[in-house]
């Protein structure tokens, strides 16, 4: 037989003006479980609590019902109170008679005091189900893996590497960097991307604690917070990198020419090829697309010329496996592609480029050595018209967020030129100028007076063209009128869009994304870095689009929530799970379809006691489990039990009053 | 098959009982954890008042709702249910109100078919911080089910409280 | 339609080719003729199989038994039958390489008075949809507008009071046998929900009230998975009109969630399994 | 022989009648018998959606209805603007089929909307249904030395979710029909820029400058001639080409060709046929282009791209 105590709250004047608490005492005295009943003015304070402990031990109490505040308020206090006097903290029930009942019924203080009568022996009834619940620990592998070796990546991988916790950084090409190797300066101090970024690359390359795996892509995670098990496919690069010394013989003498991923498609590179000089790992790799050693056996240059014999045409993709116990993702963004656009001429018109495209340009290790030229004919441009927005807040034809960078590299862009080509002049449409962030302003004006750019409010309706011109039409929607601008070069500030196969990464990871593709992160204002799967952290623009310090930022915060995850070695887990009966469980799966995290799996049992024979049946990995009893009420033969939550506690509640 | 439910319908007949004077109904109260139940944690803070006839169970998420809790609130001693969950795709476990909804809809249709008013069964989404609103939608159903009437289906063989 | 010839031929030669352990098929009864389910292990005992419009049991309820379980089982199964045999398959009860399944592209079956089934004159899916081997002409009807039961269509225009008054009726009848329960092929649960502690507290197990949460729980947890077979029915010996509770649930499900017919689809486990933004939400305040 | 459901619209029967006739010509040659709607009426033009969508809808729903009653699946349509809202009108009745029960009861005596006929343009019906094949098959008297600049004005392709066809900022269906009729389509920008359309009436000054660009760009691109699928196009810029060439001081000479008459052309109809006395350009000075041998052009430079891979090494 159940012996319950019931501890009834006055909350100072919040409950006791508008309920008779010494009534609702008595009525609980009415109930046969109940062994002891009594009343406090603050039952949270520690006097309140001190009554609890005592009256456990007093009246040897099996289960505590405290009728006061929401049990959102004070219930891990109460929890608190129960293990102090040696009890079960998960035998507690909270009967919530403040905000459900005095707080909203201050007119009618029987219809209140009646409310909350229910509302206890509600809580009464439920507790003397509640059964003895313990935390679960889950032990912890002490390794984080790191998808994606741009600047999030990086700053993530050498964050947690220092706190000496062992890094994993996976990059699908092959050399780390990502997108800020390719730019030539940053905004707003027009630092060279370069000069920053490569000591960091090299850092990565050098540091005791991270494992960087070039060239590779992760296909497969199993398992649960702090227990994960990845599965890396690293692609066969031809090049033994532990013999390469990276001399360069095999690219210089590599017959195959390819457009160059790394300049835009503006320049070639070879069939084996470093991405960049200053690439990390500095290792060659061979593309198996278009070498004809490997399309049609012929050549084998590179192999000839390599002192080492580095080169192994046999080479094969493996799959390698890792431990770890937490994931970044930082996976980065694409470029959004302005085919839509097709009054500006794009695809038809060759001197209509892309921002990255300029920024390859104007790089002093791009493919014109620095200087802008027109890809039609090779001539230095004067005029060149900026146009931004191009993709960002379109709804027609783009897509409705804002980039939030291309305002900023758009101002760049025109200093650059002013750099390049002192006798150019630069015209930018654009819709607003959206320059919030440190020193971002007055980056912008300073580069309105200093490159006499013309900034014209509007969008560009149509591109045609003149002679070898391009005559851009647009609105100046400060005079009210059509404008025409006569440009060389045309620079379409395209939008930052989610990386093409988010989604399938996502559904990988088992992490959720928006209709965009960007990764969700588990509560916008007050968790950005956590996804809503444990131990899933993100960085950088794969999440939504950013900036470089905001990406750095970012990515540090992901290594200080996987330092905390490792803190410990076990985790501490709220024991609200589901488990399941195998003797009940008639195996239908049902509840692994339904489970929103995975945390199903099935298992063989034998089909009676000490049979041979097995049959099927489900299971709950605890340590996913989250608790949200889907698979309790979809189960129909009530195989599975969600504690804290079970049918004879609801049902209990149900028929109490 | 067809004929005899036709010539059932029509010799069974019974009287309607009429409400006692002073009767109040009792609405079971269904609420999530995280959208719902903190709404209604809301109404309280803030003060917003409502009728007293609610009576609140918290789970932790709409999907946890086996359709036979309404069933058996209905045969006991609910004359109404209230079920409250997150709005769709602010569901705290991703996808748990959708499974609920569909369960919900084939539930409130057959008991609206087997003999039980439709405004007996009752959903609403309600949001943490849509207080106001878990006040409106208790005072809708708890009129409504004051119109009603105390339900006496297959409450016959109740317990003895 | 009579297909005995073929199935006694099959089952020889299946027990010949030593390809099954057991057939699961129809008998005469031996009193009238009306026909019972057959479980033979034996190639002498093929000659007793038969196969007519009175062929009306749902076999594949038999995969639940120890005689058939684990075993090498041919089986016969209509349109309807074969469905639910879709539903086993999906829900992990029946190994497919276990079975030998004989499809009929069904032409209906008639009840003990000769009169076609009414779920028959309303079949959507004539033709099994499993089988490794197929008897008869199929229909290729494909799919068809659903047409909502004329047995609910008739108690939805009836007023509140009197669809309450006729179903306490039908409740109260309810002897609470649980064949219904036996009879049915998806109901294979190690434990029935209903017989837990929980689910009787308070109402008691044969009381109006403890059928009509019985029933109610039954019925739901077939809603989406009913291939309307109707075994329960024929099973209930207080002749309850069950079919009402689970068309019910098939209606709503198929005019509010665009979904197929039980057990159409392989691999398809039905309406409470899946969800869709799109789902109906106006019913939600 | 295929059959086609045919809606002339009111300018086939007046300022586009060349149009008509030689559509009519093209199409006995293609093999494709029209069919005329019984009883058409008015599309509503320009008028009818600014003044009340019921309108807007009802008048080109009885057209459709009516076109329903023949047994063919498709209607092609000549005039641009009467196409234009006949699409729109079936686009919106199909997806909204509360809509089309409501604009229904207005034209209820014809019959009830059921959505069957498509609805093309006559140049829709001849790059899609015919095919290019066909055309080329059919050329007696190819165009070769003739260059032209295809103009396909507002409506024909725009907007892109309602016609479905071909690009809406650049569509190269007309062009390459008039390749294969063995003309020479040149690199028109302009293909999609407003003629000035109505304002024709109202605002002179508006055409004169609109169209006054189309034809500079089409003269810049060295067309003799300006090919057109919509009977207001051709209007605007045959008709007031010598107002523009006064305000201008430009002398542009260009004729405005209907697709469908260098369609008759190459097929080899007698040039009295194809009433080009209905042009206020004469047509003469382009035609005289036919057969002429086009200089070869200079070979063009190859642009110098990119320094390649090699010097990147240095």
């Amino acid at each position: 037989m159940a012996r319950v105590g019931v501890f009834v709250c006055f909350c100072g004047a919040n409950i006791a003006d508008y309920v008779d608490v010494p009534q609702v005492v008595e009525e609980v005295k009415r109930i046969r479980e109940v062994k002891f009943a009594t009343e406090y003015k603050y039952m949270c304070s520690d006097p309140g609590q001190g009554m609890i402990r005592d009256a456990i031990v007093q009246h040897k109490l099996t289960s505590i019902v405290v009728a006061a505040c929401s049990p959102r308020m004070h219930e891990k206090t109460f929890r608190k109170a129960l293990s102090d006097a040696g009890m079960n903290p998960y035998l507690l029930e909270v009967a919530n008679i403040r905000e459900h009942s005095s707080w909203v019924h201050q007119k009618d203080k029987k219809a209140a005091t009646s409310k909350a009568m229910d509302l206890c022996r509600m809580a009464v009834a439920k507790s003397i189900a509640n059964e003895q619940l313990h935390e679960i620990s889950v032990p912890v592998t002490k390794r984080a893996l790191v998808i994606g070796g741009g600047i999030a990546g990086i700053q993530a991988a050498l964050d947690i590497a220092d706190a000496r916790i062992p890094v994993v950084l996976v990059e699908r090409s092959p050399s780390i960097g990502g997108k800020m190797a390719q730019l030539d300066e940053t905004f707003p101090t027009l630092d060279c991307a370069q000069c920053i970024l490569t000591p960091k690359m090299v850092d990565v390359a050098s540091h005791p604690y991270i494992e960087l795996i070039p060239y590779s892509e992760v296909i497969e995670l199993q398992g649960f917070v702090g227990n994960y098990k990845v599965k890396i496919r690293k692609k066969a690069s031809y090049v033994n990198f532990k013999t390469c010394t990276g001399c360069g013989a095999c690219w210089q003498k590599c017959p195959v020419k390819v457009p160059n991923e790394y300049n835009m498609g503006i320049d070639k590179r070879k069939a084996i090829y470093t991405p960049f000089p200053q690439a990390v790992p500095n290792k060659p790799v061979i593309d198996a697309e278009h070498c004809t050693m490997l399309l049609k056996g012929k050549c084998g240059i590179c192999a000839k010329v390599c002192e080492k014999g580095s080169i192994d045409y046999t080479m094969q993709d493996e799959i390698i496996e890792r431990e770890i116990g937490a994931v970044v993702v930082a996976t980065g963004y694409d470029m959004w592609d302005p085919a839509p656009y097709e009054e500006y001429g794009v695809g038809r018109f060759k001197d209509i480029i892309t921002s990255l495209e300029f920024e390859r340009m104007v790089s002093a290790n791009g493919p014109t050595n620095g200087v802008p030229v027109r890809p039609s004919d090779g001539k230095v441009p004067k005029n060149v018209v900026f146009i931004k927005c191009v993709g960002s807040r379109d709804e027609a034809k783009g897509i409705e967020y804002c980039s939030k960078i291309c305002c900023m590299y758009t101002t760049k862009h025109t200093i650059l030129l002013h750099h390049k080509v002192h006798d150019s002049h630069a015209y930018v449409f654009y819709m607003d100028i959206r320059a919030a962030g440190k020193g971002y302003e007055e980056f912008v004006k300073k580069a309105q007076v200093d490159t006499g750019t013309t900034y014209l409010r509007g969008r560009v309706s149509k591109i045609y063209r003149k002679g070898d011109k391009l005559m851009v039409r647009g609105e100046d929607a400060q005079i009210g009128q059509v404008v025409e601008v006569e440009a060389d070069l045309v620079v379409l500030a395209t939008a930052v869009s989610a990386p093409k196969d988010n989604p399938e990464l996502a559904r990988m990871l088992g992490i959720s994304y928006d209709k965009y593709g960007y990764l969700s992160e588990a509560h916008p204002k007050l968790r950005p870095v956590e996804t809503a799967k444990a131990g899933i952290f993100l960085a950088g623009c794969t999440q939504a689009p950013k900036d470089i310090p905001e990406t750095v930022s970012q990515a540090s915060a992901c290594a200080a929530k996987v330092c905390g995850l490792f803190a410990g070695d076990t985790m501490k887990k709220d024991p609200m799970v589901s488990t399941i009966s195998n003797e009940y469980c008639s195996g239908c799966q049902n509840c692994v379809k339904v489970c929103p995290y995975g945390a199903i799996v099935t298992d063989e049992v034998p089909i009676g006691y000490g049979s041979k024979e097995l049959r099927t049946v489900a299971k709950i990995n605890e340590g996913v489990c989250q608790g949200c009893g889907s698979c309790v009420a979809i189960c129909r033969s009530t195989a599975i039990t969600l504690a804290g939550f079970t049918d004879p506690q609801i049902i209990n509640e149900i028929v109490s009053i | 098959m067809e004929t005899e439910v036709k010539d059932q319908l029509v010799s069974i007949e019974k009287p309607q009982l009429i409400a006692p004077p002073n009767w109040e109904p009792v609405i079971m109260g269904i609420l999530c954890n995280w959208c719902s139940y903190a709404g209604s944690d809301l109404t309280g803070t803030s003060r917003i008042q409502y009728p007293p006839n609610i009576r609140i169970i918290r789970v932790p998420c709409s999907s946890r709702v086996d359709p036979w809790f309404l069933i058996k609130s209905l045969q006991t001693t609910a004359d109404g249910v209230l079920v409250s969950g997150c709005h769709p795709g602010d569901c705290h476990y991703i996808s748990g109100n959708y499974y609920a909804r569909r369960r919900f809809l084939v539930t409130k249709k057959l008991l609206n078919f087997v003999g039980f008013h439709e405004d007996r069964i009752q959903f609403s989404w309600v949001s943490a911080a849509e207080g106001p609103k878990f006040a409106k939608v208790v005072n809708k159903v708890t009129e409504d089910i004051k119109k009603l009437g105390p339900l006496h289906l297959y409450k016959k063989e109740n317990f003895e409280k | 339609m009579n297909y005995t010839k073929q199935i006694q031929e099959i089952a020889a030669k299946l027990f010949a080719e030593g390809k099954i352990d057991v057939f699961v098929g129809y008998r005469m009864n031996g009193f009238d003729d009306n026909q019972v389910p057959v479980l033979i292990t034996g190639p002498q005992e093929v000659s007793r199989l038969v196969f007519t419009d009175k062929s009306v049991f749902n076999l594949v309820n038999y995969l639940k038994t120890d005689h058939t379980r684990r075993k090498r089982v041919g089986l016969v199964v209509k349109g309807c039958d074969s469905r639910s045999l879709n539903l086993m398959l999906t829900e992990s009860q029946v190994k497919r390489e276990n079975l030998y399944v004989v499809g009929i592209c069904c032409e209906g079956v008639v009840d003990d008075a000769g009169r076609k089934m009414q779920n028959c004159t309303e079949c959507m899916v004539p033709d099994a949809v499993v089988s490794d081997e197929l008897l008869g002409t199929p229909s290729n009807i494909g799919l068809q507008p659903y047409a909502v039961n004329p047995d609910i269509a008739v108690l939805a225009e009836k007023p509140l009071p009197e669809r309450a008054a006729y179903f306490e009726e039908v409740f109260e009848n309810c002897i609470r046998c649980n064949a219904c329960r036996h009879s049915c092929p998806l109901c294979y649960c190690a434990k029935c929900c209903i017989d837990q502690e929980t689910a009787t507290l308070y109402n008691g197990a044969n009381t109006t009230s403890g059928a009509f949460h019985a029933l109610m729980t039954w019925s739901l947890h077939l809603a989406g998975r009913c291939v309307d077979c109707r075994n329960c029915e024929k099973a209930c010996p207080s002749h309850l009109p069950l079919h009402l509770l689970h068309k019910q649930n098939e209606s709503v499900i198929y005019e509010n969630f665009q979904e197929h017919l039980a057990g159409v689809i392989p691999g398809d486990r039905g309406a409470f399994y899946k969800y869709s933004m799109q789902d109906p939400d106006d019913f939600i305040m | 022989m295929k059959k086609l459901t045919y809606f002339p619209g009111c300018s086939a029967h007046g300022t586009s009648e060349e149009f008509d006739s030689t559509l009519k010509l093209v199409l006995k040659t293609l093999d494709v018998e029209l069919e005329d709607i019984p009883d058409w009426n008015c599309c509503g033009a320009t008028s009818a959606h600014v003044m009340t969508e019921n309108l807007a809808y009802a008048l080109p729903m009885r057209n459709l209805v009516l076109a329903e009653k023949l047994e063919n699946t498709t209607m092609g349509i000549a005039c641009a603007s009467c196409y234009q809202r006949m699409k729109v009108t079936k686009v919106h009745m199909d997806e909204n089929p509360e809509l089309a029960k409501r604009i229904n009861t207005t034209v209820v005596e014809e019959g009830t909307y059921q959505g069957k006929v498509d609805v093309k343009s006559m140049l829709q019906y001849a790059y899609e249904d015919i095919g290019l094949d066909i055309i080329k098959s059919k050329v007696t008297k190819p165009l070769n030395g003739l260059k032209v600049a295809c103009y396909y004005g507002c409506l024909l392709t725009r907007p892109k979710n309602i016609t479905k066809f071909d690009s809406p900022e650049y569509p190269v269906s007309m062009d390459q029909i008039c390749e294969a009729l063995g003309a020479t389509a040149t690199e028109f920008d302009y293909k999609t820029e407003c003629c000035g359309a109505s304002f024709s009436i109202s605002n002179t000054e508006v055409v004169e400058n609109l169209s006054g660009q189309i034809l500079a760009m089409a003269k810049e691109s060295g067309a003799h001639a300006i090919v057109v699928a919509c009977p207001l196009c051709q209007s605007n810029l045959d008709m007031r080409q010598p107002d523009i060439e006064k305000k201008q001081g430009i002398k542009y000479d260009i004729p405005i060709f209907y697709f469908t008459q260098l369609m008759a052309l190459a097929f080899g109809y007698p040039i009295d046929q194809l009433k080009f006395p209905k042009h206020i350009v004469p047509v003469e000075g382009a035609l005289a282009n036919i057969g002429k041998v086009e200089p070869v052009p200079e070979k063009v430079k190859k642009p110098i791209k990119a320094v390649e891979a090699e010097s990147e090494v240095k």
